[in-house]
């Protein structure tokens, strides 16, 4: 039962990144109709933010200590970042030790920016082009960002530490009656969580009580009469683009402590998240977030001991066998609609 | 016992009953329209005789088979071609491949893996889909882009198709809506050339009564899912029920 | 000729020319020239690569360019193929057409399989269907059917199937008398086996491999162009038109869609059978799904739906991919030699990120370039020169770039 | 770096014949050359030297790259000699390869078995390579190991470390200088023992492929020598990039010891995901709950940043070794000065077992007087050598594999800089790491006979 609790939890928290992922997948194919490959990107880049971030508190004022020295037997160098000249010691360290948070406000405008940018200057000559065309083009985008960022950070994981007060692990288990260590969470996997509930939650909100969200569910069910009553919705999905892409953004700014970002993070969780879009059906924004959350916590149970032994290597395979099933058993995965990509 | 039995044919979607008790017998070699007022159920009904939809009750016949059950290519293959509101052709192949297509279908069945022929040296088959093309008056438009032909034309290419599989049966569902009037003249005239041309029994459903009046020998009104009534036109427009059913909100519309 | 309109036999004959010169055309520069270093591809892995690949492409086309069915796991296939192979050539012998047929029944009846699951669906769905059934693929023979110390070691996982002097080979020898592994052959003609020309400063190497895989993928593009004439073909390309019309017209649209997915799977399969025949170790990876996604870039980059843009596709692919990973700064410094010293460094670090370790990113942006101007491919690239050459209009080019559905030469 | 010491051995080689005017046909094969493959005619040799330059091993890739430009300068008598002067064979001069200058190409392995395999190929096929080095996976190894074999040239392996290398997949034209599995094993046992106690319980968790699998027979093997138990071995998927739902049970099964059989950024991530999980703080069984990662890397360790404070682990080598140890270890400062002068750094281990390698290869050649594969493998098989920084070294003729010292290291708590993230903890010396050739974890394949090509 512990188990089960256990990985109940790991599969939130997994489906947390998954949902967040697809949403903004879903939120510009459902709007732009495109399918964006590079979204992938999108989230390594966020993290990459929380990564620059780190960099920027951390640049330091290098003197040389003649006492101590290097490697090459040189003075060694002492290096004192700025901000702690600046701010003192126990804020600059505290500024430092918060640069994960910090990063989503610089993470924001970034995306944003990086969204605008990327929709009129390529995707939008891609909108009438077939599905095959954007994939690729995205496709080749995705490889290109990817490699800027290994030309400047290197393909080596950075290690992006989560605020001091956010490590270690919390005791569920004692919490609801269980042995001590039984259930045990990290604390920043818990705020990961919140977070992603925070964001979905904002992205459904803003698209179901502003009017601004009206226009564009109106227009992603029906791009031509929306046009036709002389709503540039254009300049409307310009800016849902730029929404996907912060969202994507946030969810890799937050991943950063997770896992060390690296410049292929965003390839290793695209054919994942484009699963779970798919499973949860195109164009479907609650499905997107339902599929995200079923898949992850589905793959947290095969991965235990007990499910592995009975079948070796499920683990490896679930997501994919779960996705046959759902496509086979219904046809527009969970919650499409119909003749959306089907062509 | 006509060529195409509709008997006791019901259909639900939900809480809606689309088709209530049809009933419908169509004589061979007959012009057979079914009308009726938006919502009456005329789609479903043909749905159910191609093989798109499956009622829940009741039975189709078609020269004495049942054709329910079916998947819609082999209703094809029994002989029933339809045609669609909107032409529905092969855009992205030339116009004389259109054509061809239903020569294919029509000599090979459903399947045949003809992998290694060049199909422009099958004589047979081309000499049939240039022969229909004459007869459509497209010859001269056997090489364009079956995509970029005036409405009307597909109209007649999508016609010429169905026809060149020689069906005993071809439905026609509202082959003229959204046509300019001359394109519906041109409509009407082919089809009271094939009917008074070819061994064929055509149904076709229809909202312009202009249309309907000068093609149809029996006419059924469709209203609410039921059949109204049938008759031969004249009778029709006189019938009081029909009137107040439905060419009445025609009329004053 | 042969069954072909005038046409398609004098692209055919451009083909056996391309393909029977390649070992001069892609030689251009002289032995030791510093250009010859990096853009010399007249070597045979990378022939043997470009006509293996164009036949992949080739086949991957009939199903994706005529039907439109997006497959996203077709290096399943491949990679089947070449485990097939392998394990010819540890059981049987070391001859190679037993491994290439093997290869490529082994891959029909796998994409029979998945085939018939994947086309109850379309559009995306099918290409999530495909993609699924890959990725589990490569993951179990990755993993679980790849353990080495497990009985069912099928994939040899990370290291790939390889040969074992200790393998049966029962219509052949295990090992060859001075105790190394036996090579691949075709009757006795050694699949490494080269004939050196020297002619001036040039050299040219004819390789048995690539001249029989030269020869298998002239048939298969012959078979190609049948197809695309026939009606089969037609009949694909009116699934890709128009399915509710074909079913109207009494044609049954699953049997034309499972026969293409066969087909172009069998193409695959021979392709992978035809990569371990040249060398026989077959790695998971060709399984993964950027090996899939290489596929559809290939198709695109070249023309889809045209008869020779999977070859272009294919060759202007495993070109640059093999090309571009090895400049280095110090063949860098050699071109640019002749240049005074400062600007030689400066215009060696603008280049140095997109060479060597860059070579993705140049990749990419080459994609992103051909996409994005040439919607139609290399095909289109090179119908737009021939008609700048000619004189004729960019714009008839491009109205006919947008019938580029049709199948062109 | 305007110096381009680049001319292709191809040159001379055609100046000579282009004299005979047109078609010279001859068959690849046979002895147009001197009767093996790439036989160097020119006054220049390539070496080609085959790392990872994109995917998750770049950087690896990178500094393998460092070191073997490097050790080709020293070769060519370019810079300072590095541990050339400290090299115990002495034949060397600086003056290349038996006085041919060495030339070198680079390709790229993306650590996949395959373009591996088609990289080396046209190192091999068109750019006359007569050697092949580098590599940072055991499948690359083994699957270039066989292709190397198979073509007639000489690999010297670079950072591989299943027990396949040179045990089941050994080759006759096949070289390791990097250490392996069951030494990592035998090396961190008896330090294990000293830091943990004998009465342990560990649970592993194991990458799901050929380089995980051998690693974990080989701890466990180890480790319940010493009385140890094993709860469980898992298997993670290679793709697996979160770890939590392999982490999280293992607090509650019993166990009081995690090794993390995983490599690059499997090991970053599930180090991370288990520090986080707070394993590290907790108790079990009455003591306090320890990490082992069998295996790692400098770089390994900068990706994990401060997680792998404490944990111990094994390496073939590190920089700080004659500092710390004495001359035993001598050539190590000799190479760190050389590669650090010229890049700003210390090398990796990686680095210098590449390095290692390529001087391995060069003295071979030039002690049997001949490029011939086969002489170069009869002058390697049972070389006994010191001064290449790992102490005194035997290339051992039964599977080629390198028998030396074993580095045990543990991350340091608070490093002083970014070079310096772990500490030596332990050398252990060759004999405990020694194992017969046919040792049950290595059997299962043979080197055959070697193969010049031709």
């Amino acid at each position: 039962m512990d188990q089960i609790i256990l990985q109940f939890l790991n599969g939130l928290d997994k489906g947390s990144a998954y949902a967040l992922i697809a949403l903004g997948l879903t939120l510009i194919f459902g709007t732009l109709g495109v399918v964006n490959f590079a979204h992938g990107a999108l989230f390594m880049i966020g993290a990459f933010c929380a990564v620059t971030v780190q960099r920027i508190l951390t640049l330091s004022t290098v003197v040389e200590d003649p006492t101590k020295t290097d490697f090459l037997g040189n003075p060694a160098k002492i290096s004192t970042p700025y901000v702690e000249s600046w701010f003192g010691p126990e804020m600059g360290a505290a500024l430092i030790d918060w640069s994960v948070p910090l990063a989503i406000v610089f993470a924001i405008p970034i995306m944003v920016a990086l969204g605008f940018i990327m929709e009129r200057g390529l995707i939008k000559h891609f909108y009438k082009r077939p599905h095959a065309d954007q994939i690729l083009v995205t496709f080749g985008l995705a490889i290109v960002l990817q490699e800027v960022i290994k030309a400047f950070y290197g393909a080596n994981p950075i290690p992006t530490g989560a605020p001091e007060v956010f490590r270690g692990s919390f005791d569920f288990g004692v919490l609801i009656g269980f042995d001590p260590n039984a259930i045990i969470y990290p604390y920043w996997r818990m705020v990961y969580f919140a977070f992603a509930a925070v964001i979905i939650g904002a992205v459904f909100a803003f698209l179901q009580f502003t009017t601004f969200g009206m226009v564009v569910r109106a227009g992603m069910a029906d791009r031509e009469t929306v046009g036709l009553l002389g709503i540039n919705i254009d300049r409307r999905f310009t800016i849902m683009f730029g929404i996907a892409a912060a969202v994507a953004g946030l969810a890799g700014v937050m991943y950063a402590p997770i896992n060390s970002p690296n410049y292929h993070m965003g390839m290793d969780f695209l054919v994942l998240s484009f699963v779970v879009v798919v499973v949860g059906g195109m164009g479907s924004l609650p499905g997107a977030v339902l599929a995200g959350f079923l898949l992850g916590i589905l793959e947290a149970f095969a991965s235990m001991n007990e499910v592995k032994a009975i079948f070796p290597g499920i683990d490896q395979i679930i997501i994919y066998v779960v996705a046959i099933i759902i496509i086979l058993t219904r046809p527009r995965g969970l919650m499409g609609r119909k003749g959306v990509m089907e062509e | 016992m006509g060529i195409l039995e509709v008997k006791n044919v019901n259909k639900r979607f939900g809480g809606l009953q689309a088709l209530g008790d049809v009933n419908l017998s169509i004589a061979e070699h007959s012009v057979h329209a079914i009308i009726g007022p938006n919502g009456a159920g005329k789609s479903t009904l043909l749905n159910c005789l191609v093989g798109k939809l499956m009622p829940d009750t009741g039975s189709v016949l078609f020269d004495g088979q049942s054709v329910l059950g079916r998947k819609p290519y082999q209703i094809n293959q029994m002989g029933i071609s339809r045609v669609f509101q909107t032409p529905e052709i092969f855009g992205d192949l030339s116009v004389l491949e259109n054509m061809m297509i239903p020569c294919f279908a029509k000599r090979d069945g459903s399947f045949g893996l003809n992998a290694m022929t060049n199909m422009l040296k099958d004589r047979e088959i081309v000499e049939r889909a240039e022969h229909m093309l004459e007869e459509m008056n497209m010859a001269d438009k056997r090489h364009m882009h079956s995509a970029s032909l005036s409405r009307g034309d597909k109209r007649r290419l999508e016609i010429g198709m169905c026809l060149s599989q020689e069906p005993r049966l071809l439905l026609l569902d509202e082959p003229t809506a959204g046509m300019a009037r001359a394109d519906t003249n041109n409509t009407i005239d082919l089809l009271k050339q094939i009917r008074d041309q070819r061994d064929i029994t055509i149904v076709i459903i229809e909202h312009d009564m202009h249309v309907v009046f000068s093609l149809a020998e029996r006419i059924t009104v469709l209203a609410q899912g039921t059949p109204l009534v049938e008759d031969t036109p004249d009778k029709i427009k006189g019938h009081p029920k029909v009137r107040e059913a439905y060419l009445g909100e025609t009329q004053a519309a | 000729m042969l069954g072909l309109t005038k046409k398609d036999f004098t692209l055919f004959v451009v083909v056996i020319v391309m393909v029977a010169l390649a070992p001069f055309l892609l030689n251009p520069f002289p032995q030791g020239s510093s250009l010859a270093q990096m853009f010399n591809a007249g070597y045979p892995d990378l022939m043997q690569r470009f006509v293996i690949f164009g036949i992949l492409v080739i086949g991957f086309n009939i199903l994706f360019g005529l039907t439109g069915y997006l497959s996203f796991g077709h290096a399943a296939f491949l990679g089947v193929g070449s485990y097939s192979a392998v394990w010819m050539f540890k059981l049987l012998g070391m001859n190679v057409i037993p491994g290439i047929l093997l290869s490529m029944v082994v891959a029909g009846i796998f994409a029979l399989a998945i085939g018939y699951v994947s086309l109850r669906r379309s559009g995306i769905y099918f290409s999530i269907l495909t993609l699924a059934f890959a990725q589990m693929s490569y993951n179990l023979a990755y993993s679980v059917l790849g353990n080495p110390s497990s009985n069912f070691n099928l994939t040899n996982g990370e290291t790939g199937l390889q040969l074992l002097l200790t393998d049966p080979r029962i219509l052949g020898q295990s090992t060859t008398p001075d105790g190394s592994l036996p090579v691949t052959n075709f009757f006795g003609i050694a699949m490494r086996d080269s004939y050196e020309l020297r002619l001036g400063d040039w050299l040219f190497t004819f390789n048995a491999g690539y001249y029989l895989c030269g020869i298998i993928m002239l048939i298969s593009f012959y078979i190609s162009i049948r197809i695309f004439r026939s009606p089969f073909g037609m009949m694909l390309r009116a699934v890709k038109s128009n399915q509710q019309r074909m079913n109207y017209t009494g044609l049954n649209t699953k049997p034309y869609t499972l026969a293409a997915f066969v087909i172009s799977g069998v193409y695959a399969g021979l392709a992978g059978g035809l990569l371990s025949s040249m060398d026989p170790l077959a790695g998971a990876e060709r399984m993964h799904w950027t090996a899939s996604g290489e596929i559809v870039i290939m198709a695109i980059l070249g023309g889809v739906g045209t008869l020779i843009g999977p070859i272009l596709g294919a060759g202007f692919n495993e070109y640059f991919k093999n090309i571009l990973s090895k400049i280095n700064d110090s063949v860098l410094h050699q071109w640019l030699g002749f240049l005074p010293d400062g600007i030689e460094d400066f215009l060696v670090t603008i280049i140095h990120p997109f060479v060597g370790k860059g070579w993705h990113l140049t990749l990419g942006l080459l994609f992103m370039i051909v996409i994005i101007f040439l919607p139609g491919g290399l095909v289109e690239g090179g119908k737009r020169l021939g008609g700048m050459i000619t004189g004729r209009t960019r714009r008839s080019a491009k109205a006919e770039a947008k019938q580029r559905n049709h199948p062109a030469e | 770096m305007s110096n381009s010491n680049f001319t292709r051995r191809g040159v001379l080689k055609t100046g000579s014949i282009a004299g005979a005017g047109l078609a010279l046909p001859t068959y690849l094969s046979a002895a147009a050359h001197s009767g093996f493959t790439n036989a160097p005619t020119g006054d220049t040799v390539t070496l080609g030297f085959n790392v990872p330059q994109s995917g998750p091993y770049a950087d690896e890739g990178a500094d393998e790259l460092r070191a073997f430009e490097l050790a080709v300068e020293h070769l060519n008598g370019q810079g300072d000699g590095g541990m050339m002067s400290t090299f115990s064979s002495k034949v060397l001069d600086g003056t290349g390869i038996m006085g041919k200058k060495v030339d070198f190409v680079t390709g790229d392995t993306q650590t996949k078995s395959d373009a591996a395999r088609a990289s080396a190929k046209s190192m091999i096929e068109k750019d006359g390579a007569i050697m092949i080095s580098g590599g940072s996976s055991s499948g690359v190894a083994v699957a270039v190991q066989g292709l190397c074999q198979e073509a007639g040239v000489i690999f010297m392996a670079g950072l591989t470390h299943s027990n396949d290398t040179t045990g089941k997949d050994k080759k006759a034209n096949g070289f390791r200088h990097f250490f392996n599995a069951y030494m990592s094993a035998a090396a961190l046992a008896p330090v294990l023992e000293q830091l943990y106690g004998t009465d342990r319980r560990a649970y592993h968790l194991t990458a799901d492929y050929t380089w995980g699998w051998t690693q974990e027979e080989s701890i466990a093997a180890a480790t319940e020598a010493l009385g140890w138990d094993t709860v469980e071995k898992v298997r993670t998927p290679l793709a697996a990039t979160d770890f939590s739902s392999y982490i999280a049970p293992v607090l509650n099964s019993g166990a009081d010891v995690l090794v993390l059989n995983h490599y690059g950024g499997n090991m970053v991530n599930s180090l991370t995901n288990a520090v986080q999980f707070g394993l590290r703080e907790k108790q079990a069984n009455g003591k306090n709950f320890e990490i082992v990662v069998p295996l790692y890397s400098e770089l390994m360790a900068k990706g994990a940043g401060r997680n792998i404070a404490g944990i111990v682990g094994s390496q073939n080598w590190d920089w700080k070794l004659e500092n710390e140890k004495g001359d035993r270890y001598a050539g190590t400062n000799a190479f760190v000065k050389s590669f650090g002068e010229k890049y700003g750094f210390p090398p990796s281990q990686a680095a210098q077992t590449c390095y290692a390698q390529t001087l391995l290869y060069a003295d071979a050649v030039t002690r049997a007087g001949s490029f011939n594969p086969c002489a170069v493998v009869e002058a390697l098989e049972g070389f006994e050598f010191d001064g290449l920084g790992n102490g005194p070294t035997l290339y051992r003729a039964g599977d080629h594999q390198c028998f030396k010292d074993v580095v045990v290291v543990r991350g340091k708590e608070n490093p002083e800089n970014e070079f310096d993230l772990v500490e030596i903890v332990e050398v252990t010396p060759t004999e405990q790491v020694t194992y017969p050739v046919d040792h049950p974890m290595f059997s299962g394949g043979a080197l055959g006979s070697c193969n010049p090509g031709a």
